[in-house]
């Protein structure tokens, strides 16, 4: 189907036309498509950030690159190899590898237990061997990689702990392990001003150091601030993506323009148009027709010029659209 | 909405057809041919015990196939006949139930509806003080703790032996043939209260404490906040949390039935009142395996029924459903 | 391993909490009298004592039944033979409800819905009929057969409960965490969802007790109770059986019921204190 | 000026004792001012617009007044404090999307509440129609249930319910918080047009977002564990605020246009003090890199220029 995945060649995560159809109604009667058709990349030491509002996916890709949630249909490949077919024993090695910090730091504990149960549960599962002097040191090193001073935080409850030093908490778990890929769900919305500046630094300093992110946001300054690469999703379909400069600056989707006008940015003031609004009657419009954005879009064609779905295509380099406007124009 | 009752509709056929297959197999897979083991239990004179073997030897049908004898219990079944009767020998079961309904929807019936109702009411009126709170809600859970046929017991022995207030045994004087008189209405009414009492009593403690915590939940809502913060007086605040918490006891009554149903078999046995629960016992005590087979078949369908009317019920008043149905539909 | 400061918290609003002190005591005072009554009398509950009808003395504490038998003797094995049902029967449900709560609410899917249709199902039949129609046939009855045939209809309360706070809790990142730590299912279910349970298992516990007891009772007072044995609900059976109202034999049938209703108000009563003191939205109240 | 809060203290009351969620706080707001009021989690900001409308236990009032177009608003007195909600103050709340009853129609919820308040519903009705007009609702809403309508769609008719009465004072409680960036400035804009048109008369927008704020507030107040920090205009806020607190706040906004590789931002080092027993002095003490021995007593809330008030002591200097 997509054009894209074929011409980027493989890097470290490579998604390949992934789909997820959630069946919903009595005995899955009906489907909800929430991905559709996504595919792109990540490379070695780069940080991809995922944008998108709320429904449009993109915390499912997040749970489908952790084998959290099944594929419908695509491929997730992490060095070569389908994700999908991992079981037992590679599904644990795979999560040696790659790991998962989600949004809501206090969710992510479970409130009866102190914090480090997180360690033990690693430790019991992927260093069942190993001599506590050996372990303690591990434990040091990857909370000081993190910024934590284990004397302050080791043996307290996470309600006795901030929301920064939580998610820092998690990221010192992926780094016990030989984590290569980080997949980093909204990890600093639900923090303050304050600290999250930390943690996304943070995240930046691991890039340098090697790992690979996938940062998901909503948040478009988040996603300039750290990222290489940015890839816009829309109910489910990547709509443009590319080098973070050329997306942010010269964004060529009607959606991506309309975000970057309406983001609200310190010292710049919103441009006064006509206040747009939507107001869905009917929540999933039917993607297997038509582009998805043609209801909000401000320059659709005629209805059947956009009523196939448009596929990425390759506007400048790196950069691609799905868009038919911005391919009409190229032919 | 084709949706949800086509759901609700499967769940109540299958356990219908559960329930008349758990009827069906019980006497037939247990040891021994079952027949004879109904009638040796059942004690009856040589003579008669011989007319009654042969009669369920056929309508038993051991000689044909095992599916063909239920399929023939089911064609039985939609006929109405559901066997005759060991203890009122040659009186179809059927009958004999047609003579117990009227009295079981007499006391059941008001007994439900009335303590569904003033539960209700004074659950609500129970979250508004805590001086209340106190007083009723203790009381509520013990009355809910209270099994039927001792708080009956307690009522007959109270009101009738001690006081002399009321009658307490059966549905009308003995002295009296059923007829539309004057007399015999007021006959049917005082032994009618006691019974009515006890079923009332209990329930109403379990549907007390159910309004109670619905409604404080449903208080702390966030409309209720709103409502409050935009300086609406308590009245309409508490007639939308009233409203709401309704809801789910409409559910519960449907969930409760069947206890309820229980409940009233043992107050019906206290008061020798001749619904089905005093067939039942009769039927226990002569062995009548299927009296009470019948009546309790019987039982199962009308409470599916009542489930059902419930769920109708439900859909008018909440109209997430509807709504919800729709956008599904 | 649980936390302090919530520990301290609970133990804290315990002893400040009049409803569970004073339901936990009355159960407490009839557990103790199920435990040492048969010893305090010399008598089994058939023996035939004294002459009938005796209303309560000195020597027989609660009178005699028409048949000479001692009330208080037959009450004592009552207690014991209700505790067993109650823990039997309230134990098995619970236990059947956390495996098939636990099942359809991790699982989900076409998991949950065929167990939550099976849920529905029991939960619509009216038990106590099906339970006569079974029980009616069968020649001989034992208590614990009893309990088990309770807990086989009285399931569908608790897994309904649980399966909707596993829903909740499953649906909570630490869940997925666990997963990421290769933890299998059930070690995430046991060692993760299940602690964060431990009081909603314990009030289920209680309230299906309580509703084990009171089905019992209803069983053996319409003559399906076991076939050997004492209980409660026997007594009031044979008390209507023989008439004791008529009779004015009120020490009979009042000690039966009143102790079902202290033992299951109690419970009830406790399950409510029990619950304000494990959530702080009700302490307020 | 429209409001003025004097000295007005709230305590939340817990099982450990007094949370001091808001400490002698003293402002005003002028006729027509759109305020916003930014601050962290737990900072009190939350605290202080309930308890200009709704003030609830556990919340409990300390001391301190407010006045409302120069007349005494009976804050701490429920009964009392009913006659001037939503026809003087009115909220648009935090939880917009569950604030309608579910199981009534929206426009018959509208006409119950309007007749509790002795305001006649069909002599309304035509206004209520331009009020959907503005914020792009047809007037189907009115015969339908909530659920029917999408989040942005409850939230913006909640909108038009609270500012039914054109109360003078609407405080709008982190209503852009649960919204999609396109939704967040069409809610923004309408709350504008709102104060435009005087559907209300002042507004206190709470928001943990500064960079919305910065889109449609005259002034921005600042908040600090409780206390208040600054409140200037918004231009001077994000450009020249006096306040530590709030210069390194803003410093720590990223925002399109700057990248980790070409500048890296700071946070802020430590975290706000717990209020059960908060620190004397200054609250903002310990993680303050300018912090020296005055502190240790209570800046005061002072005005250094027209319009731009600051509680430090090195402010200004």
């Amino acid at each position: 189907m997509s054009r894209a995945g074929r011409q980027v060649p493989e890097e470290m995560l490579t998604l390949d036309g992934v789909s997820k159809v959630y069946r919903v109604g009595t005995f899955g009667g009906k489907s909800l498509v929430a991905v559709n058709d996504v595919s792109f990349n990540v490379g070695d030491s780069e940080v991809v950030s995922l944008i998108g509002e709320s429904g449009s996916g993109k915390t499912t890709i997040g749970k489908m690159i952790l084998h959290l949630t099944s594929i419908s249909s695509g491929a997730i490949r992490f060095n070569g190899v389908d994700v999908s077919r991992l079981n037992g024993g590679a599904r644990k090695e795979y999560y040696r590898h790659v790991q998962g910090v989600f949004q809501d730091p206090f969710s992510s504990y479970n409130p009866i237990f102190k914090a480090d149960r997180i360690f033990r549960t690693i430790r019991e599962e992927f260093f069942p061997k190993i001599d506590s002097h050996e372990w303690n040191e591990k434990i040091d090193s990857s909370m000081r990689a993190v910024g934590l001073n284990p004397d302050e935080v080791l043996n307290k409850f996470p309600h006795q702990l901030s929301g920064g030093q939580l998610q820092r908490f998690l990221i010192a778990r992926a780094l016990l392990l030989d984590v290569q890929f980080l997949v980093a769900d909204e990890i600093i919305s639900m923090l303050d001003a304050s600290t999250r500046v930390g943690v996304l630094n943070l995240l930046a300093e691991l890039k340098s150091r090697g790992l690979s992110i996938l940062f998901i946001t909503h948040d478009l300054s988040l996603g300039y601030y750290i990222s290489q690469k940015s890839v816009i999703l829309y109910r489910g379909c990547v709509v443009e993506m590319g080098p973070t400069e050329q997306v942010y600056h010269h964004p060529l989707h009607p959606y991506t323009k309309m975000l970057m006008a309406c983001v609200p940015r310190l010292g710049m003031k919103w441009e006064c148009g006509e206040i747009e609004v939507t107001n869905p009657k009917v929540k999933q419009p039917d993607l297997s027709s038509g582009c998805a954005y043609y209801d909000r879009c401000p320059v659709a064609g005629n209805k059947r010029d956009c009523s196939t779905s448009p596929s990425l295509v390759e506007v400048e380099p790196g950069h691609f659209v799905a868009c038919w406007r911005q391919t009409k124009q190229e032919s | 909405m084709r949706r949800y009752f086509g759901r609700k509709l499967l769940i109540y056929a299958i356990t219908f057809v559960l329930a008349v297959t758990v009827d069906w197999a019980i006497p037939r897979f247990m040891p021994g041919n079952p027949v004879e083991i109904l009638i040796a239990r059942a004690g009856l004179k040589a003579e008669s015990a011989k007319l009654i073997y042969s009669y369920y030897m056929k309508a038993f049908g051991l000689n044909v196939p095992i599916w063909r004898q239920y399929l023939n219990f089911w064609i039985a079944l939609f006929h109405g006949d559901l066997g005759v009767s060991l203890w009122l020998f040659p009186q179809p079961v059927m009958k004999i139930i047609k003579q117990a309904v009227p009295y079981d929807i007499l006391l059941l019936l008001p007994a439900i509806l009335l303590s569904w109702l003033a539960g209700n009411k004074f659950g609500a009126y129970a979250a508004r003080s805590k001086w209340l709170d106190n007083t009723i809600s203790p009381l509520a859970y013990i009355l809910q703790a209270t099994p039927y046929m001792w708080l009956g017991m307690l009522l007959a022995w109270l009101c009738g032996v001690r006081l002399h207030l009321l009658p307490f045994s059966g549905a009308y004087s003995n002295a009296m043939m059923p007829s539309f008189s004057w007399s015999f209405v007021w006959s049917l009414l005082q032994h009618w209260i006691l019974p009515f009492a006890s079923l009332f009593i209990v329930q109403f403690g379990g549907w007390a404490i159910g309004m109670r915590n619905m409604i404080i939940y449903e208080l702390e809502a966030d409309y209720s906040h709103y409502l409050e913060a935009l300086g609406a007086p308590r009245k309409l605040v508490r007639s939308y949390a009233f409203h709401n918490a309704l809801l789910p006891q409409i559910t519960g009554l449907a969930l409760q039935l069947g206890a309820i149903v229980g409940g009233a078999l043992a107050t019906e046995i206290v008061f020798s009142y001749p619904g089905i629960g005093f067939l039942i016992l009769q039927a226990i005590q002569n062995h009548d395996y299927f009296l009470l087979q019948g009546s309790c078949l019987f039982i199962i369908i009308g409470v599916l029924l009542a489930n059902f009317l419930i769920d109708l019920a439900y859909v008018l008043v909440d109209p997430r459903t509807r709504v919800g149905m729709q956008g599904e539909g | 391993m649980a936390q302090p400061r919530k520990q301290n918290e609970a133990l804290y609003f315990m002893r400040r909490n009049a409803k569970l002190q004073i339901g936990v005591v009355i159960v407490f005072l009839f557990i103790i009298l199920a435990l040492v009554g048969p010893l305090l009398t010399k008598y089994q509950p058939r023996d035939y004592v004294a002459p009938g009808a005796q209303p309560p003395s000195s020597e027989f504490w609660f009178g005699t039944t028409s048949f000479g038998e001692d009330v208080f003797t037959q009450f004592v094995y009552g207690l014991r033979s209700t505790f067993l049902v109650g823990i039997v029967g309230g134990g098995l449900g619970t236990l059947i409800g956390i495996l098939i709560g636990f099942t359809a609410g991790y699982r989900g899917g076409i998991v949950d819905e065929v167990l939550n249709m099976l849920t529905n199902i029991v939960l619509v039949v009216p038990s106590l009929v099906v339970l006569l129609i079974v029980a009616a046939y069968l020649e001989v009855r034992g208590l614990v057969f009893e309990s088990v045939y309770i807990a086989l209809f009285s399931w569908p309360w608790a897994a309904r409960a649980i399966r909707a706070q596993t829903f909740s809790l499953r649906s909570r990142d630490f869940v997925d965490l666990g997963r990421l730590s290769g933890m299998k299912p059930l070690k995430i279910i046991f060692t993760e969802i299940a602690p964060n349970m431990m009081s909603y298992l314990l009030l289920t516990f209680i309230l299906q007790f309580g509703g084990a007891i009171l089905t019992a009772a209803t069983l053996d007072f319409i003559g399906l109770g076991p076939t050997e044995g004492m209980s409660l609900g026997l007594m009031m059976n044979n008390a209507t059986t023989y008439s004791a109202i008529m009779l004015h034999m009120w020490w009979w049938f009042i000690p039966p019921g009143l102790a079902i209703t202290a033992i299951v108000g109690s419970l009830y009563i406790t399950n409510v204190g029990l619950d304000e003191v494990f959530n702080p939205k009700l302490r307020e109240m | 000026m429209s409001l003025q809060v004097k000295d007005l203290t709230v305590y939340y009351q817990t099982l450990r004792g007094e949370v001091h969620a808001l400490e002698s706080t003293t402002f005003g707001i002028a006729d027509g001012e759109i305020m916003g009021l930014a601050g962290e989690s737990g900072c009190g900001k939350t605290t202080l617009g309930q308890s200009l409308i709704f003030l609830h236990p556990p919340m409990k009032l300390i001391k301190g007044g407010v006045t409302l177009d120069n007349k005494q608003l009976p804050i701490g007195n429920m009964e009392r404090m009913n006659n001037f909600r939503f026809k003087k103050v009115s909220i648009i709340p935090q939880y917009a999307m569950n604030a309608m009853n579910p199981t009534r129609k929206i426009g018959k919820m509208v006409a119950d509440l309007l007749k509790s308040r002795n305001v006649d519903f069909k002599s309304l009705l035509p206004e209520l129609k331009r009020r959907l007009d503005l914020v792009k609702l047809s007037y189907d809403v009115l015969d339908m249930y909530p659920i029917e309508l999408s989040g942005g769609m409850k939230q913006r008719m909640v909108m038009v319910l609270s500012t039914m009465l054109n109360p003078s004072l609407l405080i709008a409680d982190e209503i852009t918080s649960a919204l999609d960036v396109s939704s967040q400035k069409a809610v923004s804009e309408m709350l504008v047009q709102f104060r435009d048109r005087g559907y209300c008369k002042s507004v206190i927008v709470i928001t943990h977002d500064i960079s919305v704020l910065y889109q449609i507030a005259d002034t921005i107040l600042i908040m600090y564990a409780g206390q208040l920090a600054e409140k200037a205009p918004t231009d001077v806020i994000v450009h020249s605020s006096q306040h530590p607190y709030t210069k390194m706040l803003i410093s720590t906004l990223p925002e399109v246009g700057v990248r980790y590789v070409d500048k890296q931002l700071a946070g802020i080092p430590g975290g706000p003090p717990l209020l059960l027993k908060p620190p004397v002095g200054c609250r903002f003490r310990e993680r303050c890199p300018l912090a020296f021995e005055k502190c240790l007593e209570k800046p005061p809330f002072v005005e250094t220029e027209k319009g731009h008030f600051v509680a430090c002591w090195k402010a200004g200097a």
